[in-house]
């Protein structure tokens, strides 16, 4: 990003002016408006994608009024949201109430800041990128308690107790599954983990070593759990807690929640296509350098994730739910001693092989 | 009544582009996504998930979200038999609705006590004595399609008449026409 | 929400006074239930009267410890109709509407009864065409229903897809039943001395095409449902109801088949003309998972029940005798001073009708026992110690509607 | 409707009299004697007709006989006989218990013989309309439970010895019992004006 920048201020004689630090600040805050208004956007045509995906599903047709194809579904929503009366129920918590929307959201957005879309699109190239992303989602735990906690609704309560104990629990798994590949890669700096991946498609990391292909299956059901996507939706079980969390929220910061909730897809189908699946490689040998072919490596990266959110949508469709027993079993005897043993795998391949 | 763009503003103001397209905008949002209230009470509430489900496919029209929670409903379709034990969580249901919030009374019972208006001594002859009704749809119960079409005039209202819902005591002008009727 | 209590106060709107409602939570009763163990730090949560998985208006006041449920007590009667005191009220002829009201997933296994219990007052005897006709129609209704309860099942489970995978094919029971009766939920075609429409060639060809394709789903139902591993770890062992704690509750239907009880009233106490057409009645063990009693069970005798409806209407419709369909009446309906009561097999249980007669016109007394009354009952003695999650797949199994529950 | 009600006239001639209810009929006699009202073996309802006093006993009764085994208690209800006159005093409440056994397996031929009822028996008890006590059955069949508090929700039938008696359908301030024959419609309930049956 500061390089970019500086190129920037070089070729042009009315920036050089302006005081630098000013120009990084205004560039850190473009770019990150323009990450954020792009996962927004993004986050929203999810929501109609699912939509549209379960339509397909259950023999019908799903929204198809509101602009082409009911594209514009997630807009007339978003729209909808935003113009509603904002309820804060006089029994909560009113400073917590308020905020909580905020942290998760900030929590899942703030992730997409080490997130890279492509070769250097990324607003901010971290050295321990990975350990990053995977820190940073946690916040979204601390908003989800301070919604459920504040609400003063039962049912929120309850909601925030599952979700808790879920998406902390499931948080070993994903991040020792994905730390199968960083041990591996010997780096935890994302861009280079996809450099790595180039060339042919058994460079990915999902094929290059048995630890990394249980990781990579590991990886990608722990994240549907920490995403509290079916069937593993326990948090929020409609049928049960009416609508876990958020209960009592509306309007606006109702629509906070659901879109950090479709960001937060978002953002672990990047992650998957990243870790395991080439990121913007294409799986052939051929030259990323040029601009061209890095707009057609976003375009790449861009359709991995949505094969994966196609998969995340296939699966909440068809499954039922899991009780809070089972998933908490799955958990701590399945996932977490598979995950060990993958990474334990992939650090004696690392021993044996030194490192390739 | 639900208040027209008239009522609202002066004419002057009116004029003013900008805020005339920001309640359009607003209107379209609010016509587009009306998610209605996983709220069944008998028979109607069948039909009311079978317009929801596969033929009918309400969310063609943005409004097959159907949310368990009424703070995240804009939306009560009242589908079935109010009676005096369920009527004051009727009406509380749709105070936790925020504003804009509109009502469809689905079926014969909740228009006017239906067939059991005569006899029922338990059911309340008509929700538009507890809370303030948008659309009537009658029938007993009333066809998918009918429910549709509720739907659907209920976006032309607020395409026409704006976003409003109707003033929280709407219903009591009802309960005044009642009495009046049972006292003469 | 009804289900969370904090909520801001409600506005004081003139006109809707809320009624002086009893504390929610009567502590004898509830001590009663749970014996000595009542801890502090309980959470008692109002679920219901709306609340996605009630069915309806059912309200369930649970006391909770974490998630572990420990009593809990059903209250009914949001749905109270006065189905009774319309049926002093009105002449036999107009109470069979509000029959089909109160299972109106099912109303042509209530009118049939109905009809039975009013003919056997009045001793009119219906015409052979009609018996067979009814029963076809009874069974149709019983595969809608039943095919509808297995998918709710599954949306209470928390699997969507189902429902309306199961939903697609019960819109073709009724759209048959609609193109009989002209309604597609209630139908008011089973009337007292016969039926009202008679089944034409066309419809029969249809009725075969339903079966068939109902039959064809099945399997599909199954592999979402029955054989998946996340459905079986939700239902088997869960909510498990003896047979003596069946029996000793008034548990009737597929719940107390499930529970390891061998009684149909079809095979065993017939009515109309069931006795002609001999069917397998489908009893636990099914020999496949869970232990007998459980939803697991219930979910499966209903699918059973599917094939051995499916089974009847087949054989009925091959066996279908002409004639008339509507017995001679008067216009005015007076049968003899006596009682009656009558038992049919509806989809969720045993309906029972009660009818006193005086001579008059109107009955002196009708009384209808809807089967979920007593399913439901079952559910303070047999949920607590499980989680709210099971008392979910608990109260979804055993199918209650609550139109019936309250009349 | 003090009287003893009579063979309901039926169209058909006399039907065989009903094998469970002559049964009960005489295990009843034999067990509580005098306390044994009225029996009606034949008709399309026969029934055991015992005094109030002693209901428990006879349901403890018909439900432990092995050869009875009624184990279920279907339904419980009640039918309001007001008097005609004001002189023939209040009137009287019937309680009905309809119990029904599945222990006791019905047999082929017993289906075959169109008996449809080999399985079910009628209880019947009589109180003053003015004083409507009975003895709870709650003890014998858990299932009643529910049933009896509908029958004093609706009918006004007090039962005694088991918890306390609580509306099921209708709300707690309910004003009276709907299905007494001289109930009257409430104009207003909490605010909300009803339309009594005269004005629709």
């Amino acid at each position: 990003m500061k390089e970019l920048l500086d190129r920037l201020v070089e070729g042009s004689s009315l920036l050089q002016a302006v005081p630098r630090g000013l120009v990084y600040t205004t560039g850190i805050l473009l770019a990150c408006s323009g990450v954020l208004l792009l996962v927004s956007l993004f986050a929203g045509e999810i929501v109609w994608m699912e939509r549209r995906i379960s339509g397909r599903m259950q023999a019908r047709i799903g929204p198809n009024r509101v602009g082409p194809q009911g594209l514009l579904q997630f807009l007339a929503d978003g729209v909808k949201l935003l113009a509603k009366e904002d309820v804060i129920p006089s029994s909560a918590d009113r400073g917590v109430f308020v905020i909580a929307p905020y942290i998760v959201f900030a929590g899942v957005f703030a992730a997409f800041a080490a997130v890279p879309l492509g070769a250097g699109l990324v607003p901010a190239d971290l050295p321990f990128g990975l350990f990053y992303v995977l820190a940073i989602t946690s916040v979204e735990v601390v908003g989800v308690i301070m919604a459920g906690w504040a609400s003063n609704s039962k049912w929120s309560i309850l909601g925030t107790m599952r979700e808790v104990a879920q998406v902390i629990s499931y948080e070993m798994p994903l991040a020792i599954s994905a730390l199968t590949v960083a041990v591996l890669a010997g780096t935890l700096n994302l861009t280079d983990i996809v450099a790595q991946q180039s060339g042919w498609v058994w460079n990915w990391w999902v094929f290059r070593s048995p630890a990394t292909f249980v990781g990579f299956f590991l990886f990608f059901t722990a994240a549907l759990a920490a995403l509290k996507r079916a069937p593993f939706d326990l948090p929020e079980a409609e049928s049960e807690l009416v609508a876990g969390f958020h209960t009592e929220y509306t309007g606006f910061r109702f629509a906070i929640f659901f879109l950090a909730e479709y960001a937060g897809m978002f953002l672990f189908a990047l992650l998957t296509a990243i870790l395991f699946c080439g990121g913007w490689h294409l799986g052939v040998p051929v030259d990323l350098t040029s601009g061209l072919a890095r707009a057609a490596g976003f375009l790449v990266l861009f359709l991995k994730a949505c094969a994966f959110l196609f998969v995340m949508i296939w699966v909440r469709w068809s499954l039922p739910r899991y009780r809070v027993d089972k998933v908490m079993y799955l958990c701590y005897k399945v996932l977490l001693p598979w995950s060990v043993v993958a990474l334990v795998v992939a650090a004696l391949q690392v021993l044996l092989t030194g490192g390739r | 009544m639900s208040p027209s763009a008239d009522d609202l503003y002066d004419p002057e103001l009116q004029q003013s582009v900008l805020l005339t397209k920001v309640e359009w905008v607003k209107d379209w949002g609010r016509r587009n996504a009306l998610w209605p209230m996983a709220f069944g009470l008998a028979c109607c509430a069948m039909e009311m998930m079978a317009t929801a489900a596969t033929k009918y496919d309400l969310d063609r029209f943005g409004s097959g979200v159907f949310r368990a929670s009424p703070r995240q409903s804009d939306l009560m379709i009242v589908a079935g038999t109010v009676t005096h034990k369920m009527a004051p969580r009727v009406r509380r249901l749709y105070d936790q609705m925020p504003d804009p919030k509109y009502a469809i009374a689905m079926g014969a019972c909740v228009i006017g006590g239906g067939p059991y208006s005569r006899f029922g001594y338990h059911v309340v002859q008509g929700v538009d004595l507890v809370i303030p009704v948008d659309i009537y749809v009658p029938g007993c119960p009333p066809r998918p399609e009918a429910l549709i079409d509720a739907i659907r005039k209920l976006q032309e209202r607020i395409r026409v008449r704006g976003g409003k819902s109707l003033p929280p005591e709407d219903h009591l002008k009802n309960r005044e026409r009642i009495l009046a009727m049972s006292a003469s | 929400m009804s289900g969370s209590e904090p909520v801001p106060a409600v506005p004081a709107v003139p006109g809707v006074v809320a009624p002086a409602t009893p504390p929610v939570v009567d502590a004898s009763e509830l001590s009663s239930l749970v014996g000595q163990s009542l801890r502090t730090e309980e959470l008692v949560v109002n679920m219901g009267p709306q609340h996605p998985s009630t069915h309806g208006v059912l309200r369930v006041v649970i006391k909770t410890d974490g998630e572990v449920v420990t009593a809990l007590q059903p209250h009914i009667g949001n749905l109270h109709r006065c189905a009774e005191k319309i049926g002093e009220s009105l002449p036999y002829y107009q109470w069979l509407p509000y029959v089909d009201r109160m299972d109106y997933l099912a109303a042509i296994n209530n009118e049939h009864g109905a009809c039975l219990a009013i003919e056997r007052l009045g001793g009119i005897v219906v015409p052979e065409r009609a018996e067979y006709v009814r029963l076809i129609l009874a069974e149709v209704q019983r595969v809608a229903s039943h095919i509808f309860a297995m998918g709710v099942y599954g949306l209470d489970i928390g699997a969507i897809t189902p429902f309306l995978h199961t939903f697609r094919e019960r819109e073709r029971g009724l759209d048959l039943l609609d193109h009989i009766a002209g309604g597609r939920l209630l139908y008011h075609v089973v009337r007292i001395g016969g039926v009202k429409r008679d089944l034409s060639p066309e419809w029969i060809d249809e009725c075969h095409a339903f079966l068939d394709a109902v039959e064809r789903r099945l399997p599909e139902y199954n592999a979402l449902l029955l054989d998946n591993h996340i459905f079986q770890e939700r239902t088997c062992g869960i909510g498990v109801i003896t047979g003596k704690q069946a029996v000793a509750w008034g548990v009737t239907g597929p719940a107390l088949r499930a529970s390891g009880v061998d009684w149909d009233c079809r095979r065993d106490a017939p009515y109309g003309i069931y006795d002609r057409f001999p069917f397998e009645v489908p009893v636990a063990p099914s020999g496949l998972a869970g232990t007998v009693g459980d939803c697991f069970h219930r979910h499966w005798v209903r699918f059973k029940e599917v094939e051995q409806s499916i089974s009847i209407v087949r054989r009925a419709l091959r066996a279908l005798p002409p004639g008339e369909i509507m017995a001679k009446l008067p216009k005015t309906f007076k049968p003899p001073k006596g009682e009656v009561f009558v038992r049919v097999e509806n989809p969720r249980g045993e309906l029972a009708y009660y009818a006193v007669s005086e001579g008059a016109e109107k009955p002196w007394r009708m009384r209808c026992r809807g089967p979920s009354f007593s399913n439901i009952a079952v559910v303070t003695e047999i949920a607590p110690g499980t989680l709210i999650a099971d008392l979910v797949a608990l109260m979804g199994s055993l199918d209650i509607v609550l139109g019936e529950v309250d009349r | 409707m003090s009287e003893p009600a009579a063979t309901p006239s039926a169209p058909a001639p006399a039907a065989p009299a009903d094998p469970v209810t002559a049964l009960a009929a005489r295990k009843l006699r034999a067990a509580l004697g005098a306390a044994v009202l009225e029996v009606v073996e034949t008709g399309r309802h026969p029934y055991v007709r015992v005094a109030p006093g002693a209901i428990v006993a006879a349901a403890t009764l018909v439900r432990d006989d092995p050869e009875l085994a009624m184990d279920c208690c279907h339904l419980v209800t009640g039918v309001d006989w007001p008097a005609k006159t004001p002189a023939d005093g209040p009137g009287e409440l019937e309680v009905v218990y309809h119990l029904v056994s599945y222990a006791r397996r019905p047999a082929a031929e017993v289906l075959r013989s169109k008996v449809k009822s080999d399985n079910f028996l009628a209880l019947k008890v009589r109180v003053p309309r003015d004083k409507p006590e009975v003895p709870s059955v709650m003890g014998v069949w858990v299932g009643a439970d529910w049933h009896e508090r509908e029958t004093w929700d609706l009918l006004g039938v007090r039962f005694t010895g088991r918890p306390p008696l609580r509306r099921i359908l209708l709300p707690e301030d309910w004003p009276g019992h709907p299905l007494r024959k001289d109930w009257e419609y409430p104009v207003e309930y909490h605010g909300i004006p009803i339309i009594p049956p005269e004005g629709r």
